[in-house]
């Protein structure tokens, strides 16, 4: 098949099985909803594969699939960048599918297969958005994916939720119309085009301050990278039913968001135009106030999905700072931290999950001794917790070492401190958990529980043994982001 | 000698109608209305419109305030005092004001024969009347076939008003036996006088009537003057001997295809002169000789604009006259 | 003489200033339709009146003045037209007036505000 | 065919004035929706005729009777005129098609035939306006179509109807009637009614004073009749209380006929005419556009009665109308012209869906509203898509005219930046009042047990229809951005 073609199925493959999922969840029954969301999952997965052995080798396969206005196209062209985030979005898929059908049917849920469909739109959103090759292309699955999550968010329907999910929207879309947009428009206005082009368009086009505005409404504007101010929704999403939380507020969503950033700061401005920049030099700052800020707030949380998503916040700003310190090095960490987070957050938000569905505890109190109904579980939870604080050997180590040797390399030092403060930090909301969980015991009068439902179990183990492995053989990744740079220079 | 009078004329209708706004009584007001579309049918006649003066004494003076009794009959006979705020509406009745005496200054001078509008196109209408059409009345002409797609327009917003009465009001539901005694039955039957006089004069109202109809293109007058006309003789006939018998004289149902008819018959020219080889409303090709032809399809279409008026006009009236307050 | 001149035309404005005073300080619904039809006919003398030619006759041919001077026959058609136009908006404002007084048993605006507040 | 073609113009408006004639008569109620049905499906396969015929920019010229230009009376159909075509018979077929249901069930049928005999009247009014290239027979049209639309909206089953309507019919006439006063005071100076005659004529007038208030008259009147604010409070009230099924069709063209004659005379006769008009046309319609649009959508902000709540978020579409074309540039009339367009999708959009909701809820107050997504998920769904489309997310018609509206903005600095603001705000305005309509319904509890009715085929045909083409026009807006550039070129080709 042209690759070409791969590109078209990997957007049609979700949105075809979100069509067949729905249909076979009026018509024939759970199971056959859930099996055909497995194909779908599979079939996507294995389509986005096909692809990447082509961008390794240094292909940068592409499609218009129309032209809106003169100049303005939907286009998609694939780099490392969004190669990686497609596959990264697409197995994980897969993983938290199996989860799903444990949770969700652990849980009894309504509307299932209203949350199977959303899913597989918002998937075929984060595939667009992967590979779009140009600002308006990533705009528009952008707001897409927005619009495909607000009902998994708002998925249990009562006041408080619909109250959560009209914030998680509001920031949302308050956010990219009011500002990313503008910003579009504008570099569409300054450069005449809004491809992404290695090195950047907008070099000679704009300088002075108006560099630095403009970077401002953009990562400002994607809202989904959660940067400070406008993290709210993040939290807010936590309503949302765990796998929800796992795979999109872990992973597709929010790297969506960072995703993006990068990109722009890569593709759009090119990091050497803006590291000339001096009027662009605050995203560092405000990227390590969001990291700090954010994780002295998870100290303080008691419920254990919020605890997580203000450390995803503070993790996405790693990305955003490391793709601020604009150089390679830093770029490859940025993009590699994008993986490693992943695979430990989506763990430790399945072990969340699980604990919910076996135990119905949420909040940090409760959660004492409970290692020993939940091994497998809290095992991998700690694998997770250590990725995020970057014990080796974990996936956290590698993309730190990144980071760090980027921020030498430029000598800033306030990425440094940060890189190190928050590691501390880290630690400390951690590993209090892990100690409770393993060596304080058990508060009497609590359920008599075990391990979640398997397919729960099996997909946090899977995680979690990435999570571990990518220590391990992190050498392809490591080569297809290296390609970003070598090309620069 | 004609200034003078029209001076005074127009003088007399600004007191009326500053009478008119003023009276809280509707019943004078409405008579008052009545006045002043004489005064101005008058004034129109005096600037040698005499078609326009025709249609403004029969509409104007006529049929509106038959339907404004008809509907004064339904509702109420006086204004109720109102402590309404005036300053919005003199604000902006007087920017208004302004605003046409400011352009004003620059208008021609009435009648003056150099002036912009008698040079251009109008003209070219009492030039070309005599070799396209050849008919005396150039209004005419002009109303039939060189605007007579404005004219159709104009029986279709006169359709239009009767579907929405009807539509609004129903059919007028006659809904008490025919045995009763009612005024909506009997009418003025039982009135000696009015009834022998009406009697008498209802013939020659619809004979004048037919007049204006077919001498439209000679003199002043055509459809929509005879329509009025013969609209307005059947609606004295309907109160002297009351709406049922009127009714029975001109059902409804007939009514209702008297209103549609024209309409279709003048769309129906306008087409077959498409079919013939012509644009739409191009009379010229109906008859071998296009000046024969200009003249019968200006006869037919001013056939259906007195069709539809008279059947709309009729169901209006009957529309509020028959409504029970 | 200037008055005798720009008169109709002082007289188009007053009578269109009074008719539109009517129309939108008067609360009674009867009241503006009168008003309206005052308005309007404000503007039909405008327009009979610029086709005004001094000395001039009605266009009508007669067998024994070809060579007369005649009044501009297009206004004349126009204000045909329009008054036409006119008696049909009043026709239709009437009714729509009769079954406001029948839903709301009342004419004036401010008492159907008042019992469309309610 | 080629006979019938070269009549095409004036077919345009026959054959529903025609089929209103008929329609009448057809006592069968079924039948009369049928036959207006067919006719306005037929205009509709006219107007697309029309609209291959022009595309390019080509002006098609029909004269009526024979007569030459001048003397009589000529149609003229150009890109701008194809655009509303398409416009008006398009939104007139879909909301026939689907709004049949809901109308059963808010009138007796013996009034039926009356109404759809009104409804083409209305039609061909609307169309008749579109295609006239003489000032006095737009009048005519206006006018009945304008009487049509009044029928329309006084169909509505609730009595406030009545005052609403009324209301519409004293400011109308006197919109019209100003426009009829600034028509003759430019003929009192130019001795011509052809709107291209006049614009020739108009440059030899000397003194200007009474064109200028011919201007004044005729852009207050249209301004009057296409609800601009704030001329625009006979609006809200009368598409509350019509019929679904009018409320449909009437947003989706009715006040933007009124635009294009606006823009068509001031384009054509007075700013290559005028000196200094088209700085004045910038600076008096600007900040009324902007109020407009912030206005109107705060408004619609708080209003509890879902239809007034969209009503009033037309007051602010007419806004973004105006502010791209107050910016007389291509960028902005394009932006103007295209939302036209874009904003008939969106609205009929909402008001077919509103009107099949209807069926389902006591009433179309937001709380009345409430779960009415899970009896009807589709509808919802259709709602839906509408509703971003207004907003103007990406993928959907909205998003175009948004795109050229922020881009035309762009072309005048600091100025720009600020009515970027502007119509940023009111985006994110949208996004609020939108949402709220789609929470009560997606979340809301009913308050009482709602009658559950199914929506009708025809009428989720029709509803499907318009949501998809919001989708199509946003990703693949060819047909309506060149008809709209071309249409703007046209207008600015007039300013030499």
């Amino acid at each position: 098949m042209s690759v070409e073609n791969l590109i078209l199925m990997a957007l049609v493959v979700p949105l075809a099985g979100a069509l067949g999922i729905g249909l076979a969840g009026r018509y024939l029954g759970p199971n056959a909803r859930e099996t055909v969301t497995f194909v779908t999952a599979g079939l996507l997965a294995a389509t986005v594969w096909q692809i990447v052995p082509l961008v390794y080798n240094g292909e940068r396969p592409g499609l218009v699939l129309a032209e809106i206005l003169p100049g303005i196209e939907i286009a998609f062209r694939i780099e490392p960048l969004g190669m990686m985030f497609a596959a990264l979005a697409s197995s994980l898929w897969i993983v938290n599918s199996i989860y799903s059908v444990g949770y969700m049917r652990g849980n009894n849920e309504r509307n299932q297969t209203r949350f199977y469909v959303m899913f597989a739109v918002s998937l075929a959103a984060a595939i667009g958005i992967a590979f779009a090759g140009n600002l308006i292309t990533l705009f528009l699955f952008y707001e897409a994916l927005t619009l495909a999550t607000y009902p998994l968010v708002a998925h249990k329907g009562d006041k408080a939720t619909v109250r959560s999910a009209r914030i998680y929207l509001g920031v949302l879309l308050s956010t990219s119309i009011g500002l990313l947009l503008p910003a579009i428009i504008w570099t569409y206005s300054v450069a005449g085009t809004g491809d992404f082009v290695l090195g950047g368009i907008l070099d000679g086009k704009l300088e002075g301050a108006a560099v630095g505005l403009l970077l401002g409404l953009f990562v400002f504007g994607i809202g989904k990278a959660a940067v400070m101010p406008v993290h709210r929704w993040l939290p807010a999403a936590m309503v949302a039913p765990t796998p929800v939380s796992a795979l999109l507020h872990a992973v597709a969503v929010v790297k969506a968001g960072v995703f993006t950033v990068t990109k722009v700061i890569v593709y759009i401005f090119g990091i050497d135009f803006l590291f000339a920049e001096p009027s662009s030099s605050w995203l560092v700052y405000a990227a390590s106030f969001t990291i700090i800020a954010a994780s002295i707030v998870a100290l303080r949380q008691k419920n254990l999905k919020r605890l997580l998503a203000y450390s995803t916040i503070a993790q996405l700003s790693y990305v955003v700072m490391a793709a601020a310190i604009l150089k390679p090095l830093a770029e490859i960490g940025a993009a590699i931290h994008m993986l490693a987070h992943a695979f430990g957050k989506i763990t430790l938000f399945f072990a969340a999950g699980a604990i919910y569905v076996a135990a119905k505890k949420t909040e940090l109190p409760q959660l004492a001794g409970i290692g020993r109904r939940m091994p497998i579980t809290m095992t991998a939870f700690t694998i997770g917790a250590l990725s995020m604080i970057g014990v080796p050997p974990t996936a956290g180590f590698v993309s730190k070492w990144y980071i760090l040797a980027g921020a030498f390399e430029a000598d800033n030092y306030v990425a440094l401190f940060t890189i190190i403060a928050s590691t501390v930090l880290n630690a400390a909301y951690f590993l209090p958990i892990i100690y409770a969980v393993w060596f304080v015991k058990e508060s009497e009068g609590g359920p008599d529980h075990g391990e979640a439902p398997w397919p729960a179990v099996l997909a946090l183990s899977i995680t979690a043994a990435l999570t571990i492995l990518f220590f391990l053989f992190n050498g392809p990744a490591i080569a297809l982001e290296r390609q970003v740079v070598e090309a620069l220079s | 000698m004609t200034e003078i009078f029209g001076t005074f004329l127009l003088s007399l209708l600004v007191i009326t109608a500053v009478a008119i706004v003023r009276t809280k009584n509707l019943f004078v007001a409405v008579m008052l209305m009545s006045i002043a579309s004489l005064l101005i049918a008058a004034v129109f006649f005096l600037l040698d419109a005499a078609d326009v003066a025709l249609t403004e004494a029969a509409v104007g003076a006529g049929i509106s305030t038959v339907l404004f009794l008809g509907a004064l009959a339904l509702t109420f006979e006086r204004e109720r005092p109102s402590a309404t705020k005036r300053a919005l509406p003199v604000i902006v009745t007087v920017i208004a004001a302004l605003v046409v005496i400011y352009a004003t200054f620059d208008k021609p001078r009435l009648g003056d024969p150099e002036a912009p509008v008698h040079r251009h196109v109008a003209p070219w209408y009492l030039e070309k009347t005599p070799e396209y059409v050849d008919i005396p009345n150039v209004v005419t002409a002009v109303l039939g076939t060189f605007r007579g797609y404005d004219t159709l327009g104009e029986v279709f917003v006169v359709f239009t008003a009767g579907i929405g009465v009807l539509f609004l009001l129903g059919y007028g539901r006659v809904t008490r036996s025919a045995d009763e005694e009612t005024e909506i039955n009997v009418g003025l039957r039982h009135h000696l006088i009015p009834r022998t006089v009406g009697r008498l004069l209802i013939p020659f109202i619809l004979l004048f009537g037919l007049y204006v109809q077919f001498h439209g293109e000679y003199g002043p007058g055509g459809g929509f003057q005879a329509g009025a006309i013969i609209a307005a003789s059947m609606i004295l006939y309907a109160l002297l001997e009351g709406e049922r018998h009127a009714l029975d004289v001109l059902p409804q149902r007939l009514l209702l295809g008297l209103m549609a008819g024209g309409a279709i018959l003048y769309t129906g020219v306008g087409i077959l002169g498409m079919l013939l080889g012509g644009n739409f409303l191009d009379y010229s090709v109906l008859s071998d000789n296009p000046v024969a032809g200009q003249q019968l399809g200006i006869i037919l279409i001013e056939a259906g604009v007195g069709i539809t008026v008279t059947g709309t006009l009729l169901a209006i009236f009957h529309a509020f006259a028959a409504r029970e307050r | 003489m200037a008055v005798f001149e720009l008169f109709n035309y002082w007289v188009f404005a007053i009578l269109l200033m009074i008719g539109f005073y009517a129309v939108i300080a008067k609360p009674n619904l009867i009241k503006k339709l009168i008003g309206l039809s005052l308005f309007q006919s404000a503007v039909f003398l405008l327009y009979i009146s610029m086709g005004r030619v001094e000395g001039g006759t009605a266009p009508i041919f007669s067998d024994n003045a070809e060579t007369a001077l005649f009044s501009n026959p297009l206004p004349q058609v126009l204000i045909l037209t329009a008054i036409v136009v006119g008696i049909s908006t009043l026709a239709l404002g009437l009714g729509i007036v009769v079954r406001i007084r029948e839903e709301y048993g009342s004419i004036e605006e401010n008492e159907i505000a008042e019992i469309d507040r309610r | 065919m080629n006979g019938i073609n070269a009549h095409l113009p004036a077919l345009q408006v026959v054959v529903p004035m025609l089929t209103a004639a008929f329609v009448v008569l057809l006592q069968p109620r079924g039948l009369a929706w049928a036959a207006a049905t067919a006719a306005s499906l037929m205009s509709f396969l006219i107007a697309v005729q029309l609209t291959l015929a022009v595309a390019g920019g080509a002006t098609l010229t029909y004269a009526m009777g024979s007569w030459p230009a001048p003397y009589g009376i000529a149609l003229e159909i150009d890109s701008f005129s194809a655009l509303l075509l398409l416009v008006i018979t398009g939104a007139s077929t879909l909301a026939l098609i689907g709004g049949k249901a809901s109308l059963e069930s808010q009138m007796q049928s013996d009034r039926q035939p009356y109404y759809f005999s009104a409804w083409l009247l209305a039609l061909a009014g609307l169309c008749g306006i579109v295609v006239a290239g003489d000032a006095f027979n737009i009048f005519v049209f206006m006018e009945i179509s304008s009487l049509a639309s009044y029928i329309l909206i006084a169909g509505g089953p609730d009595k406030r109807a009545l005052p609403a309507v009324f209301k519409y019919l004293i400011m109308g006439t006197i919109g019209a009637t100003f426009y009829l006063i600034g028509v003759g005071l430019i003929y009192m100076m130019t001795g011509t009614l052809n709107l291209h005659d006049m614009e020739v004529l108009i440059a030899n007038v000397s003194d200007q004073r009474p064109i200028l208030a011919a201007a004044g008259f005729i852009t207050v009147g249209l301004a009057l009749k296409a609800a601009v604010f704030p001329l625009h409070v006979w609006l809200p009230n009368a598409y509350t209380y019509a019929p679904h099924m009018a409320t449909a069709f009437l947003a989706a063209c009715a006040t933007k006929v009124s635009l294009y004659v606006l823009l068509r005379f001031d384009f054509f006769v007075f700013q290559g005419n005028l000196d200094g008009h088209a700085f004045q046309f910038t600076a008096y319609l600007m900040p009324l556009a902007i109020l407009g649009i912030v206005i109107g959508s705060a408004v619609a902000l708080f209003e509890q009665n879902v239809k007034r709540l969209f009503a009033f978020s037309s007051v602010a579409q007419i806004g973004y109308i105006m502010l791209g074309a107050s910016f007389v540039s291509i960028l902005g009339l394009t932006a103007g012209i295209v939302h036209i367009f874009n904003h008939a999708l969106a609205k009929g959009g909402i008001f077919l869906a509103l009107g099949a909701f209807a069926l389902s809820a006591k009433s179309l107050r937001i709380d009345d509203i409430a779960g009415v997504a899970k009896r009807m998920p589709w509808t919802f769904a259709a709602f839906v898509i509408a509703g971003l489309s207004l907003i103007g997310i990406p993928g959907t018609a909205g998003f175009i005219s948004k795109w050229y509206l922020i881009n035309a903005a762009l072309e005048h600095g600091s100025l720009g930046i600020a009515l970027i603001v502007v119509i940023l705000l009111s985006s994110l305005m949208a996004v609020v009042y939108v949402w709220r309509v789609v929470e009560a319904a997606a979340f809301g509890e009913p308050a009482t047990a709602a009658p559950i009715a199914k929506i009708q085929p025809a009428a989720f045909i029709a509803l499907w229809t318009v949501a998809i083409l919001n989708i199509v026009f946003g990703l693949a807006p060819d047909l309506p951005v060149s008809l709209a550039t071309d249409a703007s070129n046209i207008l600015l080709g007039h300013l030499r």
